[in-house]
């Protein structure tokens, strides 16, 4: 499994170390950072919470709906948990194809799906507050239920 | 049945890793959305945008939900 | 200057940290790799030549190009020379904006310019021959000349 | 003038690192690789699609070359 949740801190050496290929001629990486204002309120710092086997599994559906549409060769993506400072990195994803085309295309895709629908939630922590954040597109599945 | 919900983030935070919710059976994931209202009626405003979880996989309306199975109740999420 | 061409193997999180900014949302990566085939050709090695003064200038035009286009905090770009193994990295651009769409698609029309633009050269190495590379896109600005 | 001519690639392989070429002054980009054709005239059916830089800016056509500028001529690049 080349999908992750975990408090470490993130090394995209690694992470790019995971889709090598012989047969990769480029490959895409994205890394979430956090930064240090949020609709205009400074913040200290984060907590991101997740539902791990779920999330790793709504990762590999990730994967899935990547390779559905790219011929990649390999993606690997990590999320990481627990409190983060201002500069680190809360999630990378790292894509391999034999052309580049595919592989910024699907790493573009992967970190867009994987905010709505992957069960993993951020607080943000600024001057005298904090609060739960929910992404404009996070899943809200049940929203269309009966 | 009695059904363990798990929660997260706000739901977690207010409530507890935890609830349980009786319900009749066969039970559907609205079934327990509504009873989960009854029970915490201050979360009955955010219930049109509450998940719910069965094994892990995202299920609502009239999905019904087997003994034995880890149900998980949840806000949007905010990853990334 | 955040560019350069170096002989040294490419370090991706050294490049990451060269664009880190506390304003910073994202940080899209590209890296390009030395693959085993070419057009066919089981590829053995490849060398890159590059004319430096020049290319570090034509570095400098596709950071002046991407800011025209999109905001973004900052764009880090490493191109290796000399002789590169397969799975060496050849190519490396990092961009850090306040969000992820400019970042990836920043990223993406980067590595596309230089692609054409930056005097460097490729020549490939397979069993018994090898042949320098003239990318299909590659600048060729005298063609249109009288 | 004798413009010393920077060489890279396939050229810098078969003419070595630079090439000197003699030039009526004013001369232009097109005269420089019209010279060059004729005295290295296995490279004229190169000649669309050869580079010229001077002073590490693409040039071309009735681009007038003074003299001390640093001019190079080269193939399609193939970098990334």
């Amino acid at each position: 499994m080349r999908h992750q949740i975990s408090v470490d801190p993130i090394d995209l050496n690694d992470l790019v170390a995971r889709v090598a290929s012989a047969k990769a001629g480029g490959i895409a990486t994205f890394l979430g950072v956090v930064r240090d204002n949020s609709l205009g309120r400074r913040v200290l710092h984060l907590v991101y919470e997740a539902y791990p086997p779920m999330a790793l599994k709504e990762l590999q559906r990730v994967e899935d709906q990547v390779r559905r549409r790219w011929d990649i060769e390999a993606i690997a993506m990590t999320h990481r948990i627990g409190k983060l400072a201002i500069g680190e990195a809360s999630v990378a994803i790292a894509v391999s194809s034999a052309h580049r085309k595919e592989a910024i295309e699907a790493c573009h895709f992967a970190i867009d799906l994987l905010k709505q629908t992957v069960p993993i939630w951020k607080k943000e922590y600024w001057e005298g507050g904090e609060v739960w954040i929910e992404n404009p597109q996070g899943s809200t599945i049940s929203r269309a239920a009966p | 049945m009695i059904v363990k919900v798990k929660l997260f983030a706000v739901l977690k935070e207010a409530l507890g890793e935890s609830v349980e919710i009786d319900l009749p059976q066969p039970a559907t994931v609205s079934n327990l959305l509504e009873q989960f209202a009854e029970q915490y009626p201050q979360f009955r405003s955010a219930l049109p945008s509450l998940n719910v979880a069965v094994d892990y996989t995202y299920s609502r309306g009239d999905h019904v939900i087997d003994p034995g199975q880890e149900v998980a109740i949840f806000p949007p999420v905010s990853g990334g």
